[in-house]
């Protein structure tokens, strides 16, 4: 890991370090998504992957805000949430190849990445297929009166599926320790959030009485001290809140998507980009307040991309599973 | 089977003594479900248990079977044992996602580190004058669901013992209780004991036919017997007690030694229990067997209201001894 | 049917023969269920049924509003709306004592009345299982254009399924011509609204975009002044609504549910009944405007009695479907 | 079975084509779905219709499986008739309660006055690498149900004319498209036609044995026979192209001439399709079976992403064909 070292703390109430820690966490999810579209390219990845470039101070910030036997349920976009929440890139990648080094043995891959240790409950492939799950680790939490919370990602297309508002309904009567962080990256698959969803998004939350916020999912600071009051919160017994955090994927909805024009404009996209990159941001705030400098973020980005090609050739080089595994793990 | 001088409970009664065992002898078993708690649910299956156990193991949902479901699926992912209370079994098509893409997948999705040991209870079973949407016999959906274990008891002592198991596994479990069910008698051991699933009980010995009866088709297949038994035909009654794990091998040895059966299941016969069930025995005892296996189930349609309607779409003691007759070749 | 005139017009822009007419339903559906307790006790009717009494001013005003070519989908508790609709008395107690001449040759049962006939496109027994069904003839309506409205009754228990929030998005980004009606009887089976009921009703509505409204439901008059005002905005292209009627059941869940005390006291009944009665109050009303005197009231009372018990008599006397009739109407 | 020399298309463009004559015919035909407007959904099926219908009857939804499928119940039954896209089959579970509760019975419980026209195009098929979620084939669900017709094609020309059938239909028609097979091609006239329900068709004629196949399984049918044929066996490749109606007749014919058969489907063959049709088979050419029916099938396990392990889960043409040798007495 980094041995690299800043010399102030931040404003904020928090260390510079964990700034530090929250800016090579987005690299690590930006690098670890472009060596993902690599292997889908050079045709040595089973499958699609959704990646989350764009979007990772979402789930930096947030994670940031957790401890690490906090729960966390995640979506189809799931890599920037696995890695947010402390996953290795290695074992990673091995679930994306089918491997059996993988965090599920091969038998999850991209969308099934799941981590006891991190508190990971599952990447998702059902949109809102997680909300029950992150609902109940709250349920239990609560029960057993462990001071845990739980985090429940999900994109604005799970704003469709009704279980959610049957869960916040749930949450809020029995006070549950959950937050609902919604990731408007503006579509579903193709199609504009405008067409599929009425009326006022966090008003479908405080509807079911949950505290309920929205913040630039753009920056990074913003969002972790947004998730920190409302998790705070939510673990001294608050009930459940929803977060909704504004922000957009770079690339297709999943790798092959290429093409994007008949749904979004180039321009769009390049405006996200250029304008309201996160890492970027935290970079220049980061280097503006003299936390850091250019030189160590840019020592930062080469100790991450080598990680990740080492997590990369670890992944391929890694065997499969043997055949006869298909039939194991079915029941406990 | 239980000692001929047992006590006597109602499979209402042996069910609710289950869940109270199991609560008291595990903290983490919980109970959440639609008028469960005060009210003991519609049938009263529940009653004064939220007196023992508190409003907090006792826990009255809003109408939301997907998202209780749901909650329960993570409360079980983290240290909870939650049995869930689905009030119809019509219902359970509102948990298809939660118990089919969730539950009955996690452990498998996470290669083995995550696991969900919850309960479903559950209903089945027609004639109570209730009309298509609150009369239907879904198991067979369940049972076609790798990752998922299906229970159907057909007496008080197997209820007991099966449910027991049940909140033991470290699986998801359906657990399918006949309505029409829970006012019958049976004996009921007082002393501990559980009932392993993937065991069928022959609940009846015989020689000229096998009966395989699952839930409300048990006592029907044993009536049949009896009338069988005047007409001089000797009817075996086995009962495979869960659908999955299945016992193959109890269905076509009894098969073997009768070389004639007939499958009785209140589900739909087609594409249902008792397909799977046939199948498994025309093929285990394919060399054995004198004529075809017969599938007797609910009649293919939407259950009427009207009772003479209703009541021609289950199958009775008497359309079972007719149809045995038959298939002995004695009619 | 009645031969009684009134002498005057009632102040509110309808006729003082609509507000009898609205009198004459409600009595009818007081007294058409006080049959069906009576055909319960005397174990005439198959199975259980659930009682709208103290709930009529809420479907008699809403349907009231509507055409007789506009839809209704119904619940459970589903005679009122069926009645108020304009279905006869005769044909549905033949329907709840399963004869061939019910409205669903005696298939259906009392959750299942359906009549083409009054645009009733049927009771469900599944809670929440018809808001789908009100928003797919909604969308009908919009898509052939026929100036129709659906109204989508339901019990305040559906608001713990979340298909209803999905079909309110639906309803809202169409701007379907389609009311939801929210009958709050303040108790799901034998649990209270409140324990089942996170938030704020109304705000589950507004927050999709609906336009809401919330009525006394024991009072006629407000519900089908609010109810016309919402139905015409809808069917001018307005978009969907949320109406929330505030209303008690009189009696037990089903006609099997006699001691009640353990979740409500006999003296929060004795009020509803003594305090706000919709019948006794549009009586009141009536006579005060002088558009009605007791002893034409009385006549009313006494007609409908007699209608009910001649429909009664017809149901019992009716035959049965042939046992055939159980393998026919699978398919189309 | 259309002429050899008719044009080829494929599978997708069939299943578009069928969709395009039927609103082109009748302007009450409307689809509902995820992406299927601009976007013509993920698998490109539907592109070009939004262009040429608009986007009144070519209409995006959100992530909203039972609001959308409830709205067409709805729709249905108020004069229109809507083709709604499930995306994945896997994600029925989540329509189950419209399809199940409302759909299938609203016809029946009406006594027959409310009719629902409508259908359900869905899909099923692994070896996507799409893993458990996404990769299920789940039709024998809806198979067990009263009141829902289940085609599955197999071939562009039967996916066309069948599709035309269901939107015909006056009632609620599921139909499963294979996700694997929408490139593949074959010959579709360019005349109208329609297939009916519950007509089976003989794939491939043979003597020695019949391999029933369903949806992608007749493919995998059709290989192995040409396997078979090398090792002089001669097999009957035979497609009930709908479970629902079931051509039980053209099943048990071709049974009773082999005397030997294997069931393919993609579906779990537990409490599956692959149990009913070997039920009816062994029930139907009882006398006549030489040997056990097989089941072959999903390997009874959540589908794994892994691609060894993923291909270990189905049947391909060279496990049939060493099971039909078997089966024939030839290993
Ligand atoms: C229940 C369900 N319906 C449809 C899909 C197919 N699908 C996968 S991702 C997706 C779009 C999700 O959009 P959103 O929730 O906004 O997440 P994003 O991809 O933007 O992160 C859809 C429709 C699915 N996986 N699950
Ligand atoms: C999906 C579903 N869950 C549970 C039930 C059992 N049930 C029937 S009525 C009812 C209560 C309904 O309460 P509410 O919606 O308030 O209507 P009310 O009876 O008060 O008119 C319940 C739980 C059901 N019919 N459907
Ligand atoms: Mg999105
Ligand atoms: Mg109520």
């Amino acid at each position: 890991m980094t041995t690299i070292t800043v010399n102030a703390t931040a404003g904020s109430g928090i260390k510079a370090e964990q700034w530090v820690q929250m800016y090579r966490r987005m690299v690590s999810i930006r690098l670890f998504e472009e060596q993902v579209n690599e292997l889908y390219t050079r045709a040595l990845m089973p499958g699609l992957a959704h990646l989350y470039v764009g979007e990772e101070a979402v789930a930096v910030g947030i994670c940031q805000a957790l401890r690490r036997e906090d729960y966390i349920t995640s979506t189809h976009r799931g890599h920037g949430h696995c890695l947010a929440k402390g996953a290795s890139p290695d074992r990673m990648f091995a679930e994306l190849l089918g491997k059996e080094a993988g965090y599920c043995r091969g038998k999850g891959g991209s969308m099934h990445i799941a981590d006891p240790a991190t508190g990971n409950l599952g990447a998702n492939a059902i949109v809102a297929g997680s909300v029950g799950i992150a609902t109940g680790a709250a349920f239990s939490a609560k029960h057993l009166n462990n001071g845990r919370v739980a985090v429940c990602f999900f994109g604005e297309g799970a704003l469709g599926q009704g279980v959610l508002y049957e869960v916040m309904n749930l949450a809020q009567l029995w006070k549950l320790p959950v937050i609902y962080v919604c990731e408007n990256n503006l579509y579903t698959e193709y199609t504009h959030f405008s067409e599929t969803t009425a009326g006022d998004i966090l008003a479908r939350g405080s509807a079911f009485g949950l505290q309920t916020a929205s913040v630039d999912g753009q920056d990074v600071r913003a969002v972790y001290e947004t998730a920190k009051r409302l998790i705070e919160h939510s673990r001294q017994g608050g009930g459940p809140a929803l977060l909704l955090c504004n922000t957009y994927r770079y690339t297709g909805h999943h790798v092959g998507d290429i093409n994007r024009e008949y749904y979004r404009s180039k321009q769009e996209e390049q405006s996200w980009k250029s304008e309201r990159d996160p890492i970027k941001r935290l970079a220049n705030w980061l280097i503006e307040q003299k936390l850091s400098d250019s030189n160590l973020l840019a020592a930062i980005d080469a100790e991450v991309r080598s990680e990740m090609e080492k997590a990369v050739e670890f992944a391929i080089s890694a065997p499969y599973p043997d055949v006869k595994e298909a039939e194991e793990n079915v029941y406990a | 089977m239980p000692d001929a001088g047992a006590r006597e409970l109602t499979f209402a009664q042996a069910v609710r003594e289950a869940l109270a065992e199991e609560m008291r002898r595990d903290p983490r078993v919980c109970i959440l479900g639609e008028d469960v708690a005060e009210a003991g649910t519609p049938f009263k299956v529940l009653s004064g248990l939220v007196e023992e156990f508190g409003t907090s193991r006792v826990i009255d949902t809003p109408i939301s079977e997907a998202g209780f479901t749901g909650v329960a699926v993570g409360a079980a992912m983290t240290g909870l044992r939650p049995v869930v209370d689905i009030m119809f079994g019509d219902f359970i098509t509102l948990t298809m996602d939660q118990m089919v893409n969730q539950a009955a997948k996690v452990h498998y999705m996470s290669g083995g580190t995550w696991k969900v040991p919850m309960v479903m209870r559950t209903t089945l079973g027609a004639t109570r004058r209730s009309a298509a949407q609150h009369s239907q016999s879904l198991h067979a959906w369940f049972s076609h669901v790798p990752g998922l274990k299906i229970v159907l008891p057909s007496t008080p002592y197997d209820a007991k013992g099966l449910l027991k198991t049940a909140i033991r596994d470290e699986n998801p479990v359906v657990f399918f209780e006949d309505k029409m069910m829970y006012r019958q008698k049976g004996p009921v051991p007082a002393e501990e004991y559980t009932i392993p699933f993937g065991v069928a009980d022959i609940k009846r010995v015989g020689r000229d036919i096998t009966l395989v009866g699952t839930s409300s088709m048990v006592q029907v297949a044993l009536g049949a017997a009896n009338l069988l038994e005047e007409a001089g035909i000797s009817a075996e009654v086995i009962d495979p007690r869960t659908t999955w794990p299945l016992d193959e091998k109890a269905l076509i040895e009894s098969a073997k030694k009768t070389s004639r059966v007939i499958i009785m299941d209140e589900g739909y016969g087609r594409y249902g229990v008792a397909a799977e069930l046939s199948a498994v025995i025309a093929e285990g005892a394919f060399y054995d067997l004198d004529a075809p296996v017969k599938r007797m189930g609910a009649m293919h349609v939407p259950i009427p209201f009207s009772p003479p309607l209703e009541d021609a779409t289950v199958p009775t003691e008497k359309s079972v001894f007719e149809a045995a007759r038959a298939l002995c070749g004695k009619t």
